[in-house]
C-alpha cells in the first residue's frame, strides 16, 4: 500500500470515529460531561497552588536570612532585648533588626488583623509614590501626631469604611480604661494586596501599646547576613548557644513555599482518583462494552472487508478523541474559572472563615508539564481502559452476522 | 478457479452442542460461472457460502480462490483478500441503518484508503448503473426493501472483485424485484463476474444464466 | 510525601503500565504455550486474535512508557525544591537508593520495548507467523523487568524523604564522587568527543565502505549493535560533560534533566528523541541479523533494515546536531569556550 | 463534507481559544512583572513571610514561622479554622534540636 494510501486510510479510520462519536451523541455527550468536569477541577487545583507557589516564591529573596525566636513550653514567646546584642556579636551577623508584631482581633467584625511595628518616618518619598496611597480624608493636611499614625492595607480600608471610621481608628481594649485612636496616613496599593490584605503598619510606639509588648521585649528577631554561606553556621551556632532560641533560615522558608500547597493539593487529588476509578469502572461496562446494534455494525464491517487492525484503531481513535477534546476542554474551562473569575468557588477552600481576605487576582502559570500531567492522570488511564473493549469488538466473528441474520 | 477440497465446518466444536454445518463438500466454480447452491433450510448452504466468502474458516478441508490457500492465510491478509477479490450481498442486506446511501457504498472501499475523489466517482458510477441518485442522502433505514438490496448490490460491487457471492437475495423480493434482480446477474456474467448463489427460490434455479448447480442436503452436496 | 500530585500523576502512570503490560504478558504466556500454526480448531482462532491484543497493548505501553520517561524528569525537577540540598532531578534521584538503578533500567526497557516492537512488525509483515513463538518467549522473559521497574520506582517514591539531605548535579557528577556517575564525567573531555565522533565516523560508513560483506554475517550484526550501545553510553557522556555546560552556559550545571525545561526551550526533548531513535533503529539492525532463518523471512528483514539503516543514520545526525548547536552559538556570540 | 475537515475546524477553533488564553497569560505575566519591583519593596519593609491568603488563625496567616503546638490552642476566641488549616502544610522543622517527624516513625 503506498505511502499516500496509508495517510488516506488514516484519514478515514479518523472519519469513521468522529461519525461513531456524532452517530451516538447522548453516550459522547455523557462521557465527555464527566469528563471536562473531572479535568477542569484537576487543572483548578494545579493552577491555583501554581499561582499561589510562584506568587510566594517571587518575594522570598527578600526575607531576612535568619529569623530568631523564643520558644518556652512549645509556644512561641517574646524575645527579651539581651539576646539582641549577643546575636549581634556573633561575626559574620550584618545587622540584628528587632520586631515587634502581633495580631489584634475585632470583635465586632471578628476579624484578625496583622500589626506589624515600623518607624514610618523612614519610608522614602517614593514609597509614597509607587506603593501608598494617600488617605484622602488625610491629605486635607490634618495634623497627624507623630506617634499614632499608620498604614493599612486594602482589606482593612475595606473594612474601616464599613464602619465609618477610615480617618481615625480606636483601638479598644477592655483592661486599656481607655481607646487608642491611631490616625490612618495611607492605604497599601492593590498590587501588593495578596501580603498586605490585612496589613496595619503601625509606628514601633504604639504597636507596643497596642500588642501590650513590655519595653525591652520584642517579638522575634530578625538577622540579615551578608556571606549567603554563612547562614547555615550562624544558625546552628545560634542554637548552640541558645537552646532555648529557634531559628529559621530563609532556605526553610523557601522550601516550606514549594510543599506549602503541595502536601493538600495531593490529597484533595488522591480522593479525586478513587473518583476516576469510579468513572473508568462506569466506561468500562456502559460506554466500553459495545450495545448489540454496535456489535453487529462492527460484524458487518468485518463481513464486508474491514481489518481487525482498522477496527481496533476506530474504537481507539474514538477514546483518544474523546480524552484529548475534554483534556483541552477542562484546562480551558478551569483557567477561565481561575483566571477571570478569580476561582470564585475554589477560593473558599483556601480562604475559610477569615472575614478579611484578598480578591484573589492570581498570575497564570501554565507549564507544559502540567499538560502532561494532567494527562497522565486522565487520559492515559481512559486509552487503557478503552483497548480491551475496543478488542473484543473488533474481532467479533463475521459469520455470526451472516447465520443469525438479525 | 474457486475450489473447496472436502471442506468441514464443525460449530461448538467437541461441546456438547456440536453441530456439523458442513462435511467434505467439494465444488468448483471457473471464471465467469453463474453457480446456485440450493437445498432446504439448514442444509449447510449458507455456512458453505461464507467460507467461499472467507467469512469464516473451515475445520478441515481447504479452500482455494485464484490459486490462494484462502483458508490458511493469517486473518490479517485474508481480511485484505477478502476485500480485494469477494463482494458479498448478505441475506438481510446487512447495512448500517442510521448512515446514508452513499456513505453505506463506500464503507468497503475505507480501509485501503483509496483516494477521496475517486471514491465518491465510483460510488457515483455504481448508483447512477442502479438509479440510486435521488436517494444519496437519505439514511438507508428509510429506503425500501428493493432500494436496500440494490444498495447492498451497490457496496458488494464497488471493490471491484470479480467474485460476487449472495446469500438468498431474493427472500424478501416480490416477482418484479427478482427479475430485476436477475437481470443484474446476467449483466453481471456479461462482464466476466464469477457469481455464486444459495436459495430454495425456484425462478432462479431453473433461470437460463446459471451455469451449474449443486444440491445440498445435511451439510453434503448431492449433485 | 505521597500526597504530592506529581507522585500521584507519575504513581497512576507507572501502575497502568504496570496493569497493560501484566495483561499483554499473560495473553502472551498462553499463546507461546499452545500455538500450533498447523491446526486451525476454534482455539487457534482465538489465539491468532489475541495476537492483535498484545500488539495493541504493547505499542501502547511503549508510548506511555516513553511519555513517563519525559514526565519523571519534569515532575522530579517540581519535587526537588522539597528535598533539602537537591537543586535539580538529579539530586532527588541520589536522595535514595533507588533512584539510579530505576533510571538505568528505564532507560534498558525503552531499548528492549523497541525489540520487542521490530519483531512484532516483522511478523505481521509475513504470512505465516514465523517470528511469533520468538516475539512472545521475548515477552514473558522481559516481563519480570517491568515487575522490578515498578518496584524500585514505588520503592523510589515511597523512600522521598524531604528530610534527607541530598547532593545535586554539580557534586554528583564532580569527579570527586566515588560512585558510577562520579567515574562517569571524570573521564575528562579530551577522551569523550573524539571517541564519540569517531563512532559516528565508524557507524556512518560501516553500512557501505570498511565491512559490507562483514555487516551481513551475524557477527557483523552483533558487532554493529555493540558500536551502537557504546555510541549511546559516550553520547550520555557527552551531554554530561559537554554538551549541557554549553546549554546552561554554566561549568558547573550538568544536570541531564533540566534543560526539558521551559526555560531552555525544550531542548531535552529533540535532544533525547534522536539519540534514543538513532540507538534503537541502529540497535535492532544489528539484532536482525540473528533471525535471518528462513529465505522468504530473510528478504523482509533485509529490506526492513536498509530503512531502519536511513532512520538511524537520519537520526544520530540529529543528535549530534541539536547537541553540538548550542556550543557553536555559544562560540559565536562570546568567542571562548566555558 | 468529510469528518475530518469538520474536526480541522473544531481544532481551528480550538486553538483560537487557547491563542487567546496565551495572551492573556504574556498580559498578566507582564503586569505580575512589573508590580514585582513593588512587591519586593514591600517585603523589605514588612519584613515577615507568607502570603495574607486567609486571617483566620495564626498558623495559617504565617505558617511558617508558626511553632508545632500553635494550631492546638492559639486563642481562647479564635474557632477550629478547618476550612483553611485543610490546605496549609506544616512549615519546614527540619532545624529543630529534637527531629519532629510528621510523616510514620523512621527507622533512623
Amino acid at each position: 500500500m503506498a505511502f499516500r494510501n496509508l495517510l488516506e486510510r488514516q484519514r478515514n479510520i479518523l472519519d469513521y470515529s468522529l461519525q461513531n462519536l456524532y452517530r451516538r451523541k447522548e453516550k459522547t455527550l455523557f462521557i465527555l460531561v464527566i469528563f471536562v468536569l473531572l479535568i477542569s477541577v484537576i487543572s483548578s487545583i494545579l493552577f491555583i497552588t501554581g499561582s499561589l507557589t510562584r506568587e510566594m516564591l517571587s518575594t522570598v529573596s527578600e526575607l531576612p536570612e535568619i529569623t530568631v525566636q523564643k520558644i518556652q513550653g512549645g509556644r512561641q514567646t517574646n524575645i527579651s532585648a539581651t539576646y539582641l546584642s549577643e546575636i549581634e556579636s556573633i561575626p559574620g551577623v550584618e545587622a540584628v533588626d528587632p520586631r515587634v508584631w502581633g495580631y489584634f482581633y475585632l470583635e465586632s467584625l471578628e476579624a484578625n488583623f496583622t500589626i506589624f511595628g515600623f518607624d514610618l518616618d523612614t519610608l522614602e518619598e517614593s514609597d509614597y509614590e509607587k506603593l501608598i496611597t494617600e488617605n484622602p480624608k488625610f491629605a486635607s493636611g490634618k495634623e497627624s501626631n507623630n506617634i499614632f499614625k499608620m498604614v493599612v492595607g486594602p482589606g482593612v480600608y475595606r473594612l474601616f469604611k464599613k464602619i465609618a471610621m477610615d480617618d481615625t481608628f480606636l483601638f479598644f481594649n477592655p483592661n486599656w480604661g481607655k481607646s487608642i485612636p491611631i490616625d490612618i496616613i495611607g492605604i497599601f496599593k492593590p498590587e501588593t494586596e495578596l501580603q498586605s490584605v490585612d496589613l496595619m503598619l503601625v509606628q514601633t510606639e504604639a504597636a507596643r501599646k497596642i500588642l501590650e509588648l513590655p519595653t525591652g521585649q520584642y517579638t522575634d528577631l530578625a538577622v540579615y547576613v551578608s556571606n549567603p554561606e554563612e547562614i547555615e553556621n550562624i544558625a546552628r551556632k545560634i542554637k548552640l548557644h541558645y537552646p532555648e532560641l529557634r531559628t529559621i533560615t530563609q532556605s526553610q522558608i523557601q522550601s516550606t513555599y514549594s510543599s506549602v500547597f503541595g502536601w493538600r493539593s495531593g490529597l484533595v487529588l488522591s480522593g479525586l482518583l478513587v473518583v476516576i476509578a469510579a468513572y473508568l469502572v462506569l466506561i468500562w461496562d456502559r460506554a466500553g462494552g459495545l450495545s448489540q446494534e454496535e456489535r453487529k455494525e462492527i460484524g458487518i464491517l468485518k463481513a464486508i472487508g474491514w481489518d481487525t487492525d482498522m477496527i481496533l484503531s476506530v474504537k481507539f481513535i474514538e477514546g483518544l478523541i474523546l480524552s484529548l477534546m475534554s483534556t483541552i476542554l477542562g484546562i480551558l474551562l478551569s483557567y477561565i474559572h481561575i483566571y477571570w473569575f478569580d476561582a470564585v468557588g475554589l477560593r473558599e477552600v483556601f480562604i475559610g472563615w477569615s472575614t478579611v481576605y484578598p480578591s484573589f487576582k492570581l498570575v497564570p502559570h501554565i507549564d507544559l508539564k502540567y499538560i502532561m500531567l494532567i494527562l497522565t492522570i486522565a487520559v492515559v488511564p481512559y486509552c487503557a481502559v478503552s483497548i480491551v473493549p475496543a478488542w473484543k469488538a473488533a474481532i467479533t466473528d463475521p459469520d455470526k452476522i451472516i447465520r443469525n441474520g438479525n | 478457479m474457486l475450489t473447496t477440497d472436502k471442506v468441514t465446518k464443525i460449530y461448538n466444536q467437541n461441546l456438547p452442542n456440536q453441530v456439523v454445518a458442513v462435511k467434505d463438500a467439494s465444488i468448483k466454480v471457473d471464471e465467469g460461472e453463474v453457480v446456485v447452491l440450493q437445498g432446504p433450510s439448514g442444509s449447510g448452504k449458507t455456512t458453505l457460502l461464507s467460507m467461499i466468502g472467507c467469512q469464516t474458516k473451515p475445520n478441515r478441508g481447504e479452500v482455494i480462490i485464484n490459486e490462494n490457500r484462502v483458508s490458511k492465510l493469517p486473518d490479517r491478509f485474508l481480511n485484505t483478500f477478502k476485500r480485494e477479490n469477494i463482494g458479498f450481498i448478505f441475506q438481510n442486506y446487512q447495512l448500517i441503518p442510521d448512515i446514508n446511501v452513499i456513505d453505506n457504498i463506500m464503507l468497503p472501499m475505507l480501509p485501503s484508503g483509496i483516494p477521496y475523489k475517486e471514491r465518491i466517482v465510483r460510488a457515483e458510477a455504481l448508483m447512477r448503473q442502479f438509479d440510486l441518485m435521488k436517494r444519496r442522502t437519505f439514511d438507508v433505514k428509510n429506503l425500501s426493501g428493493g432500494e436496500q438490496q440494490r444498495v447492498a448490490i451497490a457496496r458488494a460491487m464497488i471493490n471491484q472483485g470479480k467474485i460476487i457471492l449472495a446469500d438468498e437475495p431474493t427472500a424478501h423480493l416480490d416477482t418484479k424485484l427478482t427479475g430485476e434482480f436477475l437481470e443484474m446477474i446476467s449483466d453481471l456474467k456479461k462482464h466476466q463476474y464469477t457469481v455464486v448463489i444459495s436459495s430454495h427460490d425456484n425462478e432462479i434455479i431453473n433461470h437460463a444464466v446459471v451455469t451449474k448447480i449443486y444440491t445440498m442436503k445435511d451439510g453434503q452436496v448431492v449433485s | 510525601m505521597i500526597l504530592n500530585t506529581w507522585v500521584l500523576g507519575l504513581l497512576v502512570g507507572q501502575v497502568t503500565i504496570f496493569i497493560v503490560i501484566s495483561f499483554s504478558g499473560f495473553n502472551a504466556l498462553r499463546i507461546y504455550l499452545n500455538w500450533n500454526y498447523a491446526s486451525s480448531d476454534e482455539r487457534q482462532y482465538l489465539l491468532e486474535n489475541k495476537t492483535y491484543l498484545v500488539a495493541a497493548l504493547m505499542k501502547f505501553a511503549m508510548f506511555v512508557h516513553l511519555f513517563l520517561f519525559a514526565l519523571t524528569a519534569l515532575a522530579l525537577d517540581e519535587i526537588a525544591p522539597m528535598i533539602i540540598g537537591a537543586m535539580c532531578p538529579v539530586g532527588v534521584l541520589a536522595s535514595n537508593a533507588y533512584g539510579f538503578p530505576f533510571l538505568y533500567i528505564k532507560m534498558g526497557l525503552v531499548f528492549i520495548f523497541s525489540i520487542w516492537l521490530v519483531l512484532n512488525h516483522l511478523d505481521n509483515k509475513m504470512d505465516n507467523y514465523p517470528l511469533v513463538r520468538l516475539k512472545y518467549l521475548y515477552l514473558i522473559l522481559f516481563y519480570p523487568l517491568v515487575i522490578i521497574e515498578t518496584i524500585l520506582f514505588l520503592l523510589f517514591l515511597f523512600n522521598l524523604d524531604p528530610m534527607v539531605i541530598t547532593s545535586c548535579c554539580g557534586t554528583v557528577f564532580s569527579e570527586a564522587n566515588s560512585g558510577v556517575t562520579g567515574t562517569m564525567s571524570s573521564i575528562s573531555n579530551i577522551i569523550i568527543l573524539p571517541t564519540l565522533f569517531g563512532l559516528a565516523v565508524l557507524l556512518l560508513f560501516c553500512r557501505f565502505i570498511i565491512i559490507k560483506k562483514l555487516t551481513n554475517s551475524v557477527v557483523g550484526g552483533i558487532i554493529e549493535a555493540v558500536i551502537w550501545i557504546f555510541f549511546f553510553i559516550f553520547s550520555i557522556l557527552s551531554v554530561l560533560s559537554f554538551i549541557s555546560i554549553y546549554i546552561y552556559e554554566m561549568p558547573t550545571h550538568r544536570c541531564p534533566f533540566c534543560f526539558l525545561q521551559q526555560e531552555y526551550g525544550f531542548i531535552g526533548f529533540p535532544l533525547y528523541f534522536f539519540l534514543f531513535l538513532a540507538t534503537a533503529a541502529g540497535f535492532n539492525r544489528g539484532i536482525l541479523e540473528l533471525i535471518k532463518w528462513e529465505e522468504k523471512l530473510a528478504i523482509t528483514i533485509a529490506n526492513f533494515q536498509s530503512k531502519l539503516h536511513k532512520v538511524a543514520i537520519i537520526a544520530m545526525l540529529g543528535f549530534l546536531l541539536t547537541g553540538f548547536l548550542p556550543f557553536v552559538f555559544y562560540y559565536f556570540r562570546t568567542g571562548r569556550l566555558i | 463534507m468529510r469528518y475530518s475537515t469538520k474536526l480541522l475546524m473544531m481544532v481551528m477553533v480550538f486553538s483560537v481559544g487557547i491563542s487567546v488564553i496565551l495572551i492573556d497569560v504574556m498580559l498578566r505575566t507582564e503586569q505580575f512583572n512589573t508590580s514585582g519591583a513593588l512587591k519586593h519593596r514591600f517585603q523589605q519593609i514588612v519584613s515577615i513571610p507568607d502570603l495574607g491568603i486567609t486571617t483566620a488563625a495564626r498558623y495559617l496567616r504565617h505558617y511558617s514561622l508558626s511553632d508545632s503546638t500553635t494550631p492546638f490552642q492559639d486563642y481562647p476566641v479564635s474557632r477550629e479554622h478547618f476550612p483553611a488549616g485543610f490546605v496549609y502544610a506544616p512549615p519546614d522543622y527540619s532545624n529543630l534540636s529534637g527531629r519532629i517527624s510528621l510523616n510514620p516513625l523512621s527507622k533512623r
